[in-house]
């Protein structure tokens, strides 16, 4: 068995963080915050060498584990989407690492270890490595293993405070996730049993439309739908994300709910290509359109800033559905379908820049203000002008206003609806934007009314935390000035696109 | 009918049940319960399709016995910890119940403490 | 109707009636109970599936394990739950719901299982043709140290999450303290004699069951789970305290198998053809020297996964 | 002989079946949680050991023969400590209505 040259990268790119999720738990204490640390910058060059592999040779990288080939052994590939969802993932924990610094050091004078930051820095790598674990897989079982691990890194991270709220939330996200998952492997389970391999690849020219594949791919579905917490499966996401300490809402929010969402991708596109998939892509946008409407809608009344955000990603995630039925039946519409493709997931990754930097905004406003209630707000806007600017950034990316990536994003999303005939879905997008704008300036206006007395925080905020907000914020933005053919590399390694179409 | 066809008539039984029972019965400790039922009908449903993948003088295909022996273990890890998080919860509240999931909109937390 | 078709049907019917009591029953503690006798009629099933290391597994994890995990659960609950259980009458309109949603799933796979593929797809063929690479003789053994060594790995990575997930529930003051309440030995109490007595049996089963794990059913997880079974019962006794979860020497209990793993699995890139491969002629050894820390630190984990988030301060 | 053998492991496991029988209707009749017990284990660890005593002529060699007997006694040690601690949490927990 030939091994690809560089493949050793996928493999690195969940070996690189488990082996700091071994080396923290075993050193403890102060060193689990170095190892996390040392961690970041390698990881960070790994995705970044698989990124630039996938881009100069405009293939999938392909990796055999233990040199068993499929369908008896396990291989890893990393597609365009797969690069793409691994470089945002090395930034954005990168950033969120050195955001959480301040806020999991473990005290000195003290114990030599202390829970929360060691369970902290051990759980971030163990998410970090499950992502990365995801968005490499090409075998349904290895994905149920490493959606799990997802699961038992994020889930703790919800109630490290210890409250009662954030451990009720905690459980409820568990059940849900629990739930998810055991309904995936069940279909992988019928999957097996009608295809005899578990092998993405090897899957998209077997699967054939019967029912075994159809329950199979109902299951799966509707259990990742819950673990991304689609409307109406929404209800464990609000508690859990908006109870964790700030830099896990980030992670959650950002990063954790997109790896089911690639999943759902994956199975939709890459194992049953060739099946007929546009009535259940409908209801797949039509949940999306209600989850737009529904999370906006309550974002709009919460009075808690962080509950707002976690309603905001209620709503974003609806987007991401919008791009099922547009980039269904590629061949008969290969351009709309490609610009659908790029545009959900140019969403993803916006809404993970944008959404990373709100809840870390909102974090060091609550730091400084020692609460997050909307209506207190007053004043913020003078003290933490630098924090404020930057959640107003990512309030554009989220509204999808000109020239942020999620305007990019909604922009393609609402040609290909066009294009396809599908108009409705654009006014969708169309009226989503006018939501998320009503609760994104509902924040802003607050901050920046005068006050009854000059605000004085409470607390310090350092001015490199707000830095790390406010490049976020800004990444978020520059995604949608990059020039178009630059996001040509999501294209690459699609296995729902005959050759031919491949630009 | 065949012995695989009963287990795995047996092993859909067993998922309508633990479904049934996790979305109908509030207390935690009742929902853990369900799921592992579930689960285990679940790892049967593998079963049944290794047993019919008997062959080269196997009583069964080892591929999927072999999933099904990772996926126990993950069933356990996760009951472990829904059982902690039990456990603290109604050492701190009192209380084991996770609201039931039907109405939506009411118990979304609006209120401030 | 032939006999061990009979014997199927009762088995299938008696599984489904244990799972409805389970769902169903008045209080946890029944519920709980109910669950042991489904996991142990659970592996009676995949004895009749041919299944015999799935079966060792769902017996010592499903059925015993997780059994002792529930039963202590439910009577901590007891004592700790404050309002008595809330109403177990739920809305009738969520109740049909439910129904109808569970009875839909159900019919859904009974209609697959009642269509099978045809022919029957297999990788059986597949496995025992590469049988002689791994130097192994049980197939399943192939399959989780070999063919698909990745998952494994990363399952050994879910099980060292868990566990500091259960962990992090603990109060700040009582990090690196030991789990659980300290037990008191009771010279009189049969759990002393049995704590006594049963160890060494169990320590030569599980030994046994890794050590042929290789060409017969058994191997580190049901081999670990005995040895954690053991160690439970030696706790639950008070015979030996659980450790402090501070301690250094028991991290490296934990992180041992995994690790070892990971590092066979990285030095495949140089020695072998890949990550993961084994040498040509070393697969067997290695595997076997993979699987004893292995299974002391599958041992390690499900023991403290049992004995829950640490409960006492760390002595100074 | 192998008649012989065959009948008598039918009466031997047949009682054994009566046994259970019997201590599962006393588990499930008898008022309260000692009589319970005691119906349980005498009749389970009489019962199991009639079935294995039956199917020992049909053991597979000496081996197979002592793993039977083993399960045997592991079953009456583990019904013995058992039922010894839930005798005791019965006794020591507060009378019931």
């Amino acid at each position: 068995m030939i091994q690809q040259s560089p493949g050793y990268l996928l493999v690195l790119a969940t070996v690189l963080p488990v082996l700091g999720v071994m080396l923290s738990l075993t050193l403890g204490g102060r060193r689990a915050e170095r190892v996390a640390l040392m961690t970041m910058p390698a990881g960070l060059a790994v995705a970044g060498a698989i990124f630039a592999c996938v881009l100069a040779t405009r293939r999938p990288l392909l990796y055999v584990v233990g040199a068993w080939a499929a369908p008896l052994g396990v291989s890893l590939r990393a597609d365009g989407i797969s690069a793409a969802m691994l470089l945002t993932t090395a930034v954005l924990m990168c950033a969120i690492g050195l955001f959480a610094r301040a806020d999991f050091r473990t005290p000195r004078p003290g114990p030599r270890e202390a829970r929360a930051p060691l369970a902290f820095w051990t759980l971030l790598l163990g998410v970090w490595g499950a992502l990365n674990a995801v968005f490499v897989g090409n075998d349904l079982f290895n994905l149920y293993v490493a959606l799990e691990l997802l699961t038992f890194g994020a889930v703790p991270l919800v109630s490290l405070d210890g409250r009662a709220e954030t451990l009720a939330a905690a459980l409820r996200y568990l059940l849900f996730a629990l739930v998810g998952s055991v309904l995936y492997l069940l279909g992988s389970a019928l999957l097996y049993g009608a295809y005899g391999t578990l092998d993405v690849v090897l899957l998209s020219s077997r699967v054939r439309a019967d029912t075994a594949t159809e329950v199979a791919v109902a299951l799966m579905t509707v259990g990742l739908l819950a673990k991304t917490a689609l409307f109406p499966l929404h209800l464990w996401l609000p508690p859990a994300h908006a109870g964790a300490p700030t830099a896990a809402s980030a992670v959650l929010s950002a990063l954790v709910v997109k790896a089911s969402f690639f999943l759902i991708v994956r199975l939709w596109f890459s194992v049953m290509p060739a099946l007929p998939i546009l009535p259940a892509a409908q209801v797949l946008a039509a949940l999306g359109a209600a989850a737009i409407v529904f999370g906006s809608v309550l974002a709009i009344r919460q009075t808690r800033l962080k509950l707002l955000i976690a309603y905001s990603t209620v709503a974003q995630i609806g987007y991401l559905f919008l791009m099922f039925p547009l980039v269904a039946g590629a061949a008969a519409a290969p351009g709309a379908s490609s610009a659908a493709w790029t545009g959900g997931m140019l969403q993803a990754i916006s809404h993970a820049c944008a959404k990373a930097a709100m809840f870390m905004a909102a974090g060091l406003i609550a730091l400084a203000v020692g609460h997050d209630r909307i209506a207190g707000l007053a004043g913020v806007g003078r003290a933490l002008p630098m924090t404020v600017f930057a959640f107003g950034l990512s309030g554009l990316t989220l509204m999808g206003v000109p020239p942020s990536g999620g305007f990019l994003a909604k922009w393609l999303l609402l040609t290909a609806a066009i294009d396809r005939g599908q108009w409705w879905w654009a006014l969708v997008v169309v009226a989503g934007g006018m939501f998320t704008g009503a609760y994104v300036f509902r924040v802003l206006a607050r901050t920046v009314t005068r006050p009854g007395e000059r605000l004085v925080p409470s607390a310090p905020v350092a001015r490199g935390r707000e830095a790390l907000v406010l490049a976020l914020a800004l990444l978020s933005v520059v995604l949608g000035v990059l020039p178009f053919a630059s996001f040509g590399v999501l294209q690459i390694g699609r296995l729902d696109l005959p050759p031919g179409l491949l630009r | 009918m065949t012995s695989a066809t009963l287990y795995g008539l047996m092993g859909a039984g067993l998922v309508g049940l633990g479904l049934y029972g996790l979305v109908v019965y509030p207390h935690a400790l009742r929902k853990i319960l369900a799921f592992n039922v579930l689960g285990g009908g679940v790892f049967l449903l593998f079963g049944v399709i290794a047993r019919r993948g008997a062959s080269s003088g196997l009583g069964g295909d080892p591929v999927p016995q072999a999933l099904v022996i990772t996926g126990i273990v993950v069933a356990f890890s996760a009951t472990a910890l829904a059982v902690a998080l039990v456990v603290r919860l109604v050492e701190e509240t009192g209380m084991a119940a996770l609201p039931s999931d039907d109405p939506p909109a009411e118990r979304a937390p609006r209120t401030e403490p | 109707m032939t006999p061990p078709l009979a014997l199927d049907a009762g088995l299938a019917v008696l599984v489904l009636a244990v799972a409805a009591s389970t769902i169903a029953a008045r209080g946890t503690f029944a519920s709980v109970i109910g669950f042991v006798t489904y996991g142990l009629l659970l592996a009676l099933a995949w004895v009749r599936l041919s299944a015999v290391d799935v079966a060792l597994t769902e017996a010592a994890i499903g059925g015993g394990v997780t059994g002792v995990l529930l039963l202590t659960a439910s009577a901590r609950l007891r004592r700790a739950e404050k309002s008595p259980a809330p109403a177990e009458h739920p809305g009738l309109v969520l109740r049909v719901t439910a129904a109808i949603l569970s009875t839909l799933v159900a019919a859904g796979l009974a209609a697959v299982v009642l269509m099978p593929a045809s022919p029957v797809p297999t990788l059986a063929p597949a496995a025992m043709a590469n049988l002689p690479a791994t130097g192994l003789g049980n197939p399943v053994a192939a399959v989780l140290l070999a063919y698909r060594a990745w998952d494994t790995l990363l399952e050994k990575v879910v099980l060292l999450l868990a566990l500091l997930g259960v962990w992090s529930l603990a109060p700040d003051l009582l990090w690196g303290g030991r789990p659980g309440p300290r037990h008191l030995v009771r010279q009189e109490s049969p759990l002393t004699l049995l704590a006594q007595f049963l160890p060494p049996v169990g320590i030569v089963v599980s030994i046994y069951l890794v050590w042929n794990g290789a060409t017969a059913p058994g191997g580190a997880f049901p081999g670990g789970t005995i040895l954690a079974a053991m160690w439970i019962l030696v706790m639950q006794a008070g015979l030996a305290d659980a450790p402090a979860v501070g301690s250094r020497t028991l991290r490296i209990v934990l992180v041992a198998g995994a690790a070892l793993f990971l590092a066979v699995g990285l030095a495949g890139f140089v020695v072998a053809d890949a990550f993961l491969a084994y040498p040509a002629g070393y697969a067997k050894p290695l595997i076997v020297a993979i699987e004893i820390p292995l299974t002391l630190s599958i041992a390690a984990t499900l023991g403290l996964l049992v004995a829950g988030p640490p409960a006492r301060a760390p002595e100074a | 002989m192998s008649l012989l053998r065959d009948l008598f492991t039918v009466v031997a496991v047949s009682a054994g079946a009566f046994f259970f029988l019997a201590g599962t209707v006393g588990l499930l009749r008898f008022p309260d949680p000692l009589s319970r017990l005691h119906a349980l284990t005498k009749a389970d660890n009489l019962g199991l050991g009639l079935v294995v005593l039956g199917l020992l002529p049909h053991a597979d060699g000496w081996l197979g023969a002592l793993k039977l007997v083993g399960i045997w006694l592991f079953a009456l040690l583990a019904g013995a400590v058992a039922a010894q601690l839930i005798a005791r949490a019965a006794g020591s927990a507060p009378p019931r209505a």
